[in-house]
């Protein structure tokens, strides 16, 4: 009971994944503020944000619907938290895992998506009812191909649990090789997942002022904020535990190092990848999922598929 | 699509896509564009009254700040007309001094420009890059004049600074750097398929749309009509030199683009045959306070297109009639005709495709406290205790940390 | 003879009565002031025959007696005409030109905002540059007209 | 066509200095002749007012302050930095510096007094009547 508590509540849980999520905001800004030439922010910067947001006044239009307007964000924030609890850190598998944890993730992942869309649905301004139509737009987008391509290493694997991709990839490891393709998917789609450049189309600064988020203030963007910045790291986790299972065999802190470094490896590509693209337009972005990320995603999966029946009868 | 419902959204005139207020109030259906209805305006600030109550001499400083960026474009347009009423023979280093200040000035804009084209879609690294190199010429332009944006370098009858040898070995390093640095971005600009996927095929205008409507400068020319008044109507030193006058039929944002990096590396060629032509001597005539009665309009190819100025003088030392017509005035309604049936998502790009300048485009009057009563100053010392005060009572204190904070600074 | 001075004869040539009243002050400018009945023959022979086909601006002036226009058309080869007309002070009333130039629009919006002037045919939109809660009757750039005016008003 | 082009760039970027200046730490040296806070000579001035009437937005008064001294106020909040001034003193009595750091908290610091007592200047701040709030 107390465990449980203190791994939900403290390790690995809300205060540790806050703290990494924090981090890897920094790193993401700064990384991206260097690739520009910029100095980028001071180590506290994010924790800074968070203070300032924390003491701000929060304003509620006279139109939303409050109730739902304050329980969204914390609504999204606790699913990507339980998101984390599930994969796999410090030792080889989640104190929570069971065999089909990788699916539950996936699930969990999508709940803040439909959070920004009630929340800014909700707030009832037009920015934020154009944003959360076009969160909700382009998740049918990405949603397929994320899915697939993790999928497809999973089936490969055969095993819906965590650990055992892991595992499998550890003992396997030349099979990786044949994943390329299932992790650039991924990784392009996580971007929309995120909403980083190209796909920030949903809180496209310059089109609609900060989309769902626009009448957000004070504590709930605070709420918000965080929870993007965790999703970021789940994401990263997610992608670094199926697709890059490389430290599985120590264990202990060095482990742990792994992981962090995976993480970032993955924060950091997103980062490069959002410094040298434009946004794309919501049209252009779904005909760019649908065109090529889902066909390459499917050959993935027929390619694992063949793959298995070959290795594996 | 048929039932979504019909969406009113405004854009400004506080919006993050506009850097000046501006209201386009947009009908929209889904992401479509129905209609757009411009509301400019609020940046009026009379200027062309004040100017009746001015001296000429103290004119000069009021109309280079009708824009902050082509500052010089306006001076020079409104001291042309001046000095053609005044019957002024200009002396050529003059000429050839404001011909390299226009230049350098189109130089800034333009590269500024990319930079918030690239903005506006999401390319925040264009943004800093082309930034970062446009403070090469900022730099170069506070040197030659004595300040980065209001140059202050015109004065009827010439110009107040001279350029050193020193200066323009400056310049003409400022120019190799530059010049390597365009062609990189010529080079993304044709390369990069995200930017080429936002700004190709959005905001067309015809040619023959963009006659009808009067459309100026590379707004104009990137639908291929060669309108450049530095050509047509040559003023300043622009009759003795060479140079193209860029024009790209692509009639999109996308040309527009084009045209604009284009015409920065005819800008480099210009600024170099200019130092290299110009010949020794005075750099002013004696200008006097009163200007002969009569009248005289100006034009001046500005980075944004062509900029006109009308001066009727009555033999004092004021004008009687000052009329300005910046670019953005004579590009709003190619604005309106662009937007139709687009995506919202390309809205911002399409207007910062003209390379707005609204205070450029609203001049005229100003408006002395409408209600005086509301109006309440506050000191910064009030607000601050205020903000304080504020914070604590939310349980927020911040007394020890600033102290520390204070202690790291000194 | 270069392109101003052929402007200048075909336009003398055309409106012989206005012959005299034709100045060019210098190389691309010519100026010409037509009575407000001739006005729109001329300047539908200039944009039409002549081929100005860029409107630079409308500038609106106060004179003591009578408002006046000028319009500023410029030639594709660098010729500027200043087409000057004026109109009566107790009834200012002159018709668009947007049916010439679309983009006309605006300038004419600045005539009837801070002159007065009235514009006939000129179609329902925003005002410009004033306001929307712009005091009526006050017209900023006549000459009586003076800034701090606006504050008394208020007080 | 060729997505994420900028890549190269952006890389070898990495490993370069970034152009940012830290600015209150890290000072921008600007240009010798940059039209900065403005300078005055007393024992040049001749009271002429020259300078009065050309400054175009009326920042700076001449005030007669004895026999043939002359001392200059100059409103930092109204100039513009034009440096006209400068130009159309007959004695060169004005100058320009290349002080730009001017922003002072509170309005009524921005009136700046300039005189002189042997030809260097000094500039104190103005006892201006300060602003009282009214609640």
């Amino acid at each position: 009971m107390f465990s449980a508590l203190f791994a939900m509540l403290i390790f690995p849980g809300f205060i540790f994944v806050s703290a990494f999520g924090l981090a890897a905001e920094f790193f993401d800004r700064k990384l991206h503020a260097r690739l520009q030439n910029r100095v980028g922010p001071p180590w506290f910067q994010p924790v800074a944000d968070m203070i300032k947001l924390l003491a701000k006044e929060e304003v509620i239009p006279s139109d939303a619907n409050p109730t739902m307007f304050r329980v969204t964000p914390i609504f999204a924030l606790t699913s990507v938290v339980t998101a984390f609890l599930y994969l796999p850190l410090w030792q080889t598998h989640s104190p929570f895992a069971f065999n089909g944890d990788v699916i539950l993730v996936l699930y969990l992942l999508t709940i803040p998506t439909l959070a920004f869309f009630i929340g800014g649905w909700y707030s009832t301004s037009l920015f934020s009812r154009i944003g959360s139509v076009r969160v909700i737009t382009q998740l049918f987008a990405y949603e397929i191909p994320l899915f697939m391509g993790i999928l497809s290493a999973a089936l490969l694997a055969d095993t819906w649990s965590l650990q055992g991709i892991t595992e499998f990839y550890s003992r396997h490891s030349w099979l990786l090789l044949c994943n390329i393709l299932g992790f650039s998917v991924s990784l392009i789609a996580l971007l929309g997942k995120l909403e980083k450049v190209p796909f920030d189309i949903p809180e496209a600064e310059t089109e609609i002022v900060a989309g769902c988020f626009t009448e957000y203030s004070g504590r709930s963007l605070a709420i918000f904020r965080l929870t993007l910045d965790i999703e970021m790291v789940v994401g990263a986790a997610l992608l670094a535990a199926v697709f890059f299972p490389m430290g599985a065999g120590v264990n202990g802190p060095l482990r742990f190092v792994f992981f962090i470094i995976k993480v970032l490896f993955i924060v950091g590509l997103i980062s490069l990848l959002r410094t040298v693209m434009a946004r794309l337009r919501i049209d252009q972005m779904i005909r760019f999922c649908w065109k090529y990320m889902v066909p390459l995603a499917f050959l993935q999966l027929i390619l694992n598929l063949i793959l298995k029946g070959i290795l594996f009868i | 699509m048929h039932d979504s419902p019909k969406f009113k959204i405004p854009l400004g005139p506080q919006h993050p896509a506009l850097k000046e207020p501006a209201s386009f109030s947009v009908a929209l259906k889904g992401e479509k564009i129905l209609g757009v209805e411009i509301r400019l305006g609020y940046n009026h600030r009379g200027i062309e009254k004040a100017c009746e109550d001015r001296t000429y001499t103290q004119d000069i400083y009021l109309i280079e700040r009708v824009c902050g960026i082509c500052s010089h474009s306006h001076s020079t347009c409104f001291i042309q007309a001046v000095e053609e009423l005044a019957g002024l023979a200009v002396p050529k280093r003059a000429l050839y001094m404001r011909t390299l200040i226009g230049e350098l000035e189109r130089i800034h804009s333009h590269l500024l420009w990319l930079g918030v084209a690239g903005h506006e879609i999401g390319f925040d690294t264009l943004l800093m890059y082309t930034w970062r190199d446009r403070e090469v010429v900022m730099d170069l332009l506070a040197e030659l004049t004595g300040n980065r944006v209001n140059y202050g370098i015109n004065t009827i009858g010439g110009v107040r600074r001279d350029i050193t040898p020193a200066q323009i070995k400056k310049t003409l390093k400022a120019m190799d750097i530059l010049e390597e640095r365009t062609k990189y971005y010529i080079e993304v600009a044709s390369q990069e398929t995200t930017l080429i996927e936002r700004l190709s095929g959005i905001g067309v205008v015809l040619p023959e749309d963009a006659l009808r409507l009067d459309a100026v400068g590379p707004t104009a020319r990137a639908s291929g009509i060669a309108r450049d008044v530095r050509r047509d109507d040559p003023y300043a030193a622009y009759g003795d030199i060479s140079f193209d006058v860029i024009t790209d039929n692509h009639n999109d944002v996308y040309g527009r683009t084009l045209v604009r990096v284009k015409e920065l590396l005819e800008s480099y060629k210009i600024v170099r045959q200019v130092v290299e032509k110009m010949e020794a001597g005075p750099i002013t005539v004696k200008a006097p306070r009163k200007i002969p009665a009569g009248e005289a309009i100006s034009r001046y190819e500005a980075p944004r297109g062509e900029d006109a100025h009308y001066v009727k003088s009555n033999g004092t030392e004021k004008p009687e009639r000052v009329k300005v017509r910046a670019p953005t005035l004579a590009n709003v309604q190619v604005v309106k005709h662009m937007l139709k049936d687009r995506y919202l998502a390309d809205m911002s790009i399409v207007i910062a495709a003209i390379d707005p300048c609204f205070s450029c485009t609203d001049r005229s009057i100003e408006i002395n406290n409408l209600d005086n009563k509301k109006t309440k100053v506050i000191t910064w010392e009030t607000l601050h205790t205020q903000g304080i005060a504020w914070h604590r009572k939310h349980g927020i204190d911040f007394t020890s940390l600033n102290k520390r904070l204070k202690a790291r600074i000194k | 003879m270069n392109a101003t001075e052929k402007i200048k004869d075909t336009l003398a040539k055309r409106f012989s009565a206005l012959a005299d009243a034709i100045q060019m002050p210098r190389e691309r400018r010519l100026a010409l002031t037509v009575p407000f009945a001739d006005f729109p023959a001329v300047f539908d022979y200039a944009v039409k025959e002549l081929k100005f086909s860029h409107l630079i601006t409308i500038t609106g002036l106060d004179e003591p007696e009578v408002f006046g226009l000028i319009y500023h058309l410029a030639h594709d080869n660098g010729v500027v005409l200043n087409l000057r007309t004026s109109v009566d002070k107790k009834n200012p009333t002159v018709k668009t030109v947007t049916s010439y130039f679309p983009g006309a629009e605006i300038y004419e919006r600045e005539l009837v905002d801070l002159f007065g002037v009235k514009v006939e045919g000129l179609q329902a939109g925003n005002r410009y540059p004033l306001t929307d809660e712009w005091p009526v009757g006050e017209y900023p750039l006549r000459k009586d007209w003076k800034a701090d005016k606006q504050e008394k008003h208020h007080a | 066509m060729k997505p994420g082009k900028m890549i190269r760039e952006v890389l070898r970027t990495f490993l370069k200095k970034p152009v940012t200046n830290l600015y209150p730490y890290q000072k921008l040296a600007m240009a010798e002749n940059f039209r900065g806070k403005l300078s005055f000579e007393t024992s040049k001035c001749i009271g002429c007012k020259i300078c009065v009437r050309d400054c175009p937005s009326g920042a700076i008064t001449i005030n007669k302050v004895g026999e043939k001294q002359f001392e200059a106020v100059i409103d930092l909040g109204r100039c513009i930095y034009c440096g006209q001034c400068v130009d159309s003193c007959p004695k060169k009595a004005l100058a320009a510096t290349a002080d730009v750091e001017l922003a002072q908290l509170g309005g009524t610091k921005l009136t700046v007094l300039l005189k002189c007592d042997d030809s260097v200047s000094i500039s104190t701040p103005a006892p201006a009547a300060p602003e009282t709030p009214k609640e």
